[in-house]
């Protein structure tokens, strides 16, 4: 897909992943130094985690041998053994049920849902078990929940969702959804020493499209943080995952063609939000879009507005606007699904209207 | 509820008269000439039209991943070769049930259609392989999330029950399924209301990578019946004859307010889970040991020589049927055109009709227009 | 419980039911033309509705010759027979899922949760089943699913939730929450006769404590009308469920210590939303509060805000600010849920700083 | 895994040496005069200290329901003298496995304050009735969802065998939670994973007001231990040596990996769901006949009696004891305080530990300070 398309989320770097379906992996682990993907990023993370910490361990459908459906655990039984990195029998409920189990006892369980949108099976599990159960029980569960989200892949209603919105509401869990190579990495490092439940969104859109070098050492992004992933001074975009991609596309277009600064912020972390961050940028700017991919009504701009309200309402020149999906399943067929999502030429129309406001 | 006529196909098997559900072979031996090659022909159409579609997909114009149940058609066609369509009958099917679709009356030319994402395909594009389908057709299409049709055909069987019809539902679950809670809740429901449904779990050795040792610890799957306190049985399911017998005799129970009925049909999975999948899981040989032993259509045409004296010749035309018949389905499915992207906003609810265009969507049009090729998009899994 | 103070929602008419515990019902009917409570609208419309359409039925956990944990379908079974009042297993997912497999067939199955933390259990078969079902596949799927929610009442993390924004993200579904009796009807009766998936959030702190006269005749209420539970012109609140009477008794607090004149749009739906009556009466007043008893974080008063935004922005003469709860899992205790959940005393503090902007 | 010491009651149960899990009758042989006796007063002390809880209801000082396990004291003791303190073993209880708590060691103070919402509860009012526990003191608590307790244990005990520990887990589960895909998920997973887990189905005949049948359409639950590959044995549980021997034999074996067992313990439910309940749904003479022929106390009386010679005074000077045990522990619990408003906000994460308050809070002292009597408010469930 050329730049400045609106079939997918536009990204830096290769289009394609590394490797070829079927092809084997040399080595799991990135040669020192070397760009790696968002995927590699994350299985990077699993490993050195793995390696640094004996109580951490996966678990999942078809991640042991066979790696996972996207191969995001590919490698870690071959090193770690199999009881380190379980398959499990087709059951939500029960993986992260004894993801929760185990992690009481100490260990550091990360679960993968073999597509996020599965994550639904478990939803009484996770919003009614984990969240509480440091606060009616004072039990400690550190665990993640991790599994490949999002659309743009022409995946239909029930392999492309954005979950986040389903579990915001819920005090007790924390969520994040990392834009980068190296986001993914620092954040999924974070997630597994958190002593809460996280639930780490992966954009499987952004699987093997981008790639990044890794900063040395131990590299941790903290959680509740957001990044300002271009500075600009008329209009700011607040966005997270895949769409952080379109809006950096549109904000090029918006210079190039209209002269125009816009201002991306990547909230990386869904809750905690990082209201800093978003009053900074406000102030800044004044006129503010947000842009997700999930559903509109209901989706997580809602919060992020009221928190502008409440915080920075006398800095807003304009009204804050909203660039999202369309109320509506996500159909399949690539008219359809490029129809319902945002899209970058969207984004320019409304960073448009608001520095016109 | 209407059987829908098909140009040259083989009419509905018949109802038979006085079968006993208790007894083993009771139901098969009541199938005529006719039905035994209907079967075949049902049979050889799933696995051809899969290549095609195999085909298709090498040539990227299938969006998306593809299913086969190569070694599977047995399983699927003779079990819903067992249902009435005339009464109106409903069943269920996975992933890899296609051949039960077809004999059910869904059209080559849809499923082509379906896999490519054509606005004329039966969901208009909006869903994707074989997930489609409506209780008027006889069939009810799949949702991605495994199990949860068990509970939705215990509440088809239900109404059934509750309006006093003679009418049966039929729901399929992989091994790997039946470790869902859905597939739990839906057939204890379906047990204790006694509601006329039969389940069938396609063992066929493998959920994605994931052998049935890891799935569950039971010796056999059919040993979940008594915790559900409905019978069980276990049949060969690459024996067309088998599973038709099996299930028929379900369907009778069923039909005469025995309740529900699990049937553990034993296959194999011989190619991967889906086309991307190359299977590096799988135990060497074993592949092979069930191509060459144990095909369910080369078995089947040794019993139709054997049973009812098939000639080559008309297996021959059969064949020769099929083939043009997929030939049709695909000129007719590659000329159909792609959705227009408003339809995306038609039909949420039932009122109101349309979903508003979103206030910025202007620029649109033209992204849609230069997609990359589909195929290129696919995910990996269905 | 006095007037005025926090413990619970603030009601017009009685403060208990009209029944004691372990009583039996006289006749589940109510008397023409008499004072009915929430509770027994509710049981009316199931009536009514049963008794005009036979392809309407119950089913759930204990609501046949028992009537259900709150009674609220005592006398169904006794009327319809058992096979119309289904009593199920402890199997939410198989309630919801044979739901919408009969409604398929042309039934209309009104499910109930014993209470409303239950359907946490079925949100897979609820976003990605029902409310799919008409646009991926063309089928209808008109059913209700209904139960005892909300807090206020000692019922702890599992007895007092308020799961309105886990579903409000779901295009396909509908969701109504009345806080009057003559509503609970109408909008029950609605909800029964919709198309699509309605759910029903029934307040469990209004069951027996308020009480109306029914309207004469086939009483219905459109879903996705908001009312205007009281007039003003100072600031609105815009709310729904428990919190109205919160709302209503703050805006006589306000109206008779401080002058000031509060206007209560009560949503009663909440998807649809009634974007009409929104800015409407952001346009009369200026200033808006929202109310609602779910916690903050994620709650649908971001939904409302960003709504506001969009359509009002101009209008605005004070940021839009929210009452909620903490974000916590409501606790159990009176004096850790009094200070949870939103009092009247917290409105007149907010509508006085909103007046004040 | 220290065993919490405990004035003036019996220490725990020491381990026998050779347990053989396949012969019934071998564990509960190798019980001492003194563990029999202390069986005796574990139900005594459940019974004794529900009854007190009634009393506190009726005076209106329990905060929400109420809810009994009389006539089902044996089941859960029995079953969780069973486990071993010593070694680290983990139970999760149910709403009516209180006796299994107190076994275990929860005090009858930290009971009645967590049914009277005060702040030095075990929860510090979060929380409900017996809804109450933690890892390191063999017990966790339950929520509410019926069914999620066992995925929880099965990763509890998954994380024994993965350490290599000689831990066991026991699980309980209702008749009625029995259809809940929870279940179902969980003792599946458990059983492939052979987790050293034990889960016990309470049979009480009841799922609030639905009977059994309406439950499941199996002859017993114990049926469904095949389905799942494991060993299944059903048991008197109002026979506390019965259900002792069947779940210390089901402990051994989990020990000594030899993975999960299904036990079903036949038991009774003589009080409503919970105490708001009249029972109009039970057939007339049901209760007496289970009070007058098969109480779990008067029979195992009879049986102390017969078995070791245990004398009228012996058991008089328990249930002495048990009373002034109670009567001291309600003394303390009712003169505790109420939780402060404000802890409401501490501890939903470990970082922050505290959540900010909202900025309108400022009227809500006085409001939470004019409470109406608690118990007004009680909610229909438990
Ligand atoms: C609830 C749920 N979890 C996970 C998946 C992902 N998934 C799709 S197919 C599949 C394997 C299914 O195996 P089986 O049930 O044996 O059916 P088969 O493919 O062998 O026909 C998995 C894990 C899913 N679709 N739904
Ligand atoms: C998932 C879920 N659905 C419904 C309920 C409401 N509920 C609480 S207890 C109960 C009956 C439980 O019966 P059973 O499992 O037999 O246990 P018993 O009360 O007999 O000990 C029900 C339906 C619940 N707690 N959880
Ligand atoms: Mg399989
Ligand atoms: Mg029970």
């Amino acid at each position: 897909m050329g730049k400045g398309n609106g079939g997918g989320a536009g990204t830096p770097g290769t289009r394609r992943g590394t490797r070829k379906q079927g092809e084997p992996v040399a080595d799991s682990l990135a040669v020192a130094g070397g760009e790696i993907t968002y995927l590699e990023a994350i299985r990077e993370a699993l490993f050195e985690e793995m390696e640094r910490d004996p109580d951490v361990f996966c678990l999942g459908e078809d991640i042991g041998a066979y790696g996972g459906a996207f191969k995001v655990t590919e490698g870690l039984a071959a090193r770690f053994g199999e009881s380190r990195v379980i398959d499990t029998p087709i059951s939500e409920i029960a993986i992260v049920g004894a993801a929760a189990g185990a992690a009481h006892m100490g260990l550091r369980p990360v679960c993968e849902m073999q597509f996020i949108d599965f994550i639904s099976c478990a939803y009484d599990m996770l919003t009614n078990y984990v969240a509480t159960a440091r606060y009616r029980a004072f039990l400690p569960t550190p665990m993640v929940v991790r599994g490949p989200s999002g659309g743009y892949v022409r995946g239909g209603p029930f392999h492309s969702q954005n979950p986040e919105a389903a579990f915001l509401h819920t005090p007790g869990l924390k969520i994040v959804y990392p834009a980068t190579a190296s986001d993914a990495k620092g954040l999924m490092k974070a997630a597994i020493r958190d002593e809460d439940c996280v639930l780490f969104f992966e954009h499987k859109y952004l699987y093997r499209r981008i790639k990044e070098t890794m900063p040395a050492g131990d590299h941790i992004v903290p959680i509740g943080k957001a990044r300002i992933a271009r500075e600009g001074k008329d209009v700011s975009i607040i966005t997270y995952a895949a769409t952080v991609w379109k809006a950096l596309e549109a904000a090029e277009i918006l210079e190039r063609e209209h002269g125009l600064s816009v201002e991306v912020l990547d909230l990386r972390s869904l809750l905690p939000m990082d209201d800093d961050a978003i009053v900074a940028t406000v102030k800044k700017t004044n006129r503010v879009l947000i842009v997700h991919e999930d559903t509109r009504t209901g989706g997580i701009a809602g919060e992020i507005t009221a928190r502008i309200m409440e915080l920075a309402f006398e800095w807003l020149d304009a009204p804050v606007l909203r660039v999202t999906a369309a109320d509506v399943p996500l159909p399949y067929s690539p008219p359809l699904e490029d129809y319902v999502l945002p899209q970058t030429a969207d984004i320019v129309v409304a960073v448009r209207k608001l520095a016109a406001y | 509820m209407a059987t829908r006529a098909r140009g040259g196909r083989p009419a509905a098997a018949p109802v038979p008269a006085a079968l006993d559900p208790e007894v083993p072979g009771s139901a098969a031996a009541l199938l005529t000439r006719e039905q035994k090659l209907e079967l075949y022909y049902w049979m050889r159409l799933t696995r051809s039209l899969e290549e095609r579609l195999v085909n298709l997909y090498r040539q990227t114009k299938v969006v998306g991943g593809l299913f086969r149940s190569l070694g599977q058609e047995a399983d699927a066609v003779g079990s819903a070769f067992a249902l009435d369509k005339a009464r109106g009958d409903i069943l269920s099917p996975l992933i890899r049930n296609m051949g039960a679709m077809l004999v059910r009356g869904a059209e080559p030319t849809e499923i082509i259609r379906q896999y490519m994402a054509k606005g004329d395909s039966p969901t208009r594009g909006r869903e994707l392989n074989i997930h489609f389908g409506g209780p008027e057709r006889g069939f009810i299409g799949q949702i991605s999330h495994l199990g949860d049709m068990v509970p939705v055909m215990a509440g088809v069987t239900l109404s059934f029950r509750m309006r006093g019809q003679d009418r049966v539902g039929l729901v399929y679950i992989g091994d790997g399924a039946t470790s869902t809670g859905a597939f739990h809740e839906g057939i204890n429901f379906a047990a204790v209301q006694r509601c006329p449904l039969v389940v069938i779990i396609e063992n066929n050795g493998y959920a994605y990578s994931t052998p049935t040792w890891k799935q569950t610890a039971a010796k056999q799957f059919v040993d979940k019946a008594a915790g559900y306190g409905i019978p069980g049985e276990r049949a060969d399911g690459n024996d067309v004859i088998a599973t038709y017998d099996v299930t028929k005799r379900a369907v009778e129970r069923a039909r005469r307010g025995g309740g529900v009925t699990l049937i553990e049909l034993m296959t194999y999975r011989r190619k991967g889970h889906a086309e991307h999948d190359n299977q590096s899981y799988v135990p060497d040989g074993e592949i092979a040991k069930w191509e060459e032993n144990n095909d369910p259509l080369a078995r089947y045409v040794r019993q139709l020589t054997d049973l009812v004296g098939a000639t080559g010749e008309e297996l021959a035309a059969i064949d020769a049927r099929v083939l043009e018949e997929i030939d049709t389905a695909t000129d007719v499915a590659e000329q159909s055109p792609m959705p227009e992207p408003t339809d995306a906003l038609v039909g949420i609810y039932d009122e109101p009709k349309t979903v508003e265009p979103l206030w910025f969507r202007s620029g649109v049009k033209s992204a849609v227009e230069q997609n990359e090729r589909p195929a290129g998009w696919g995910t990996y899994d269905g």
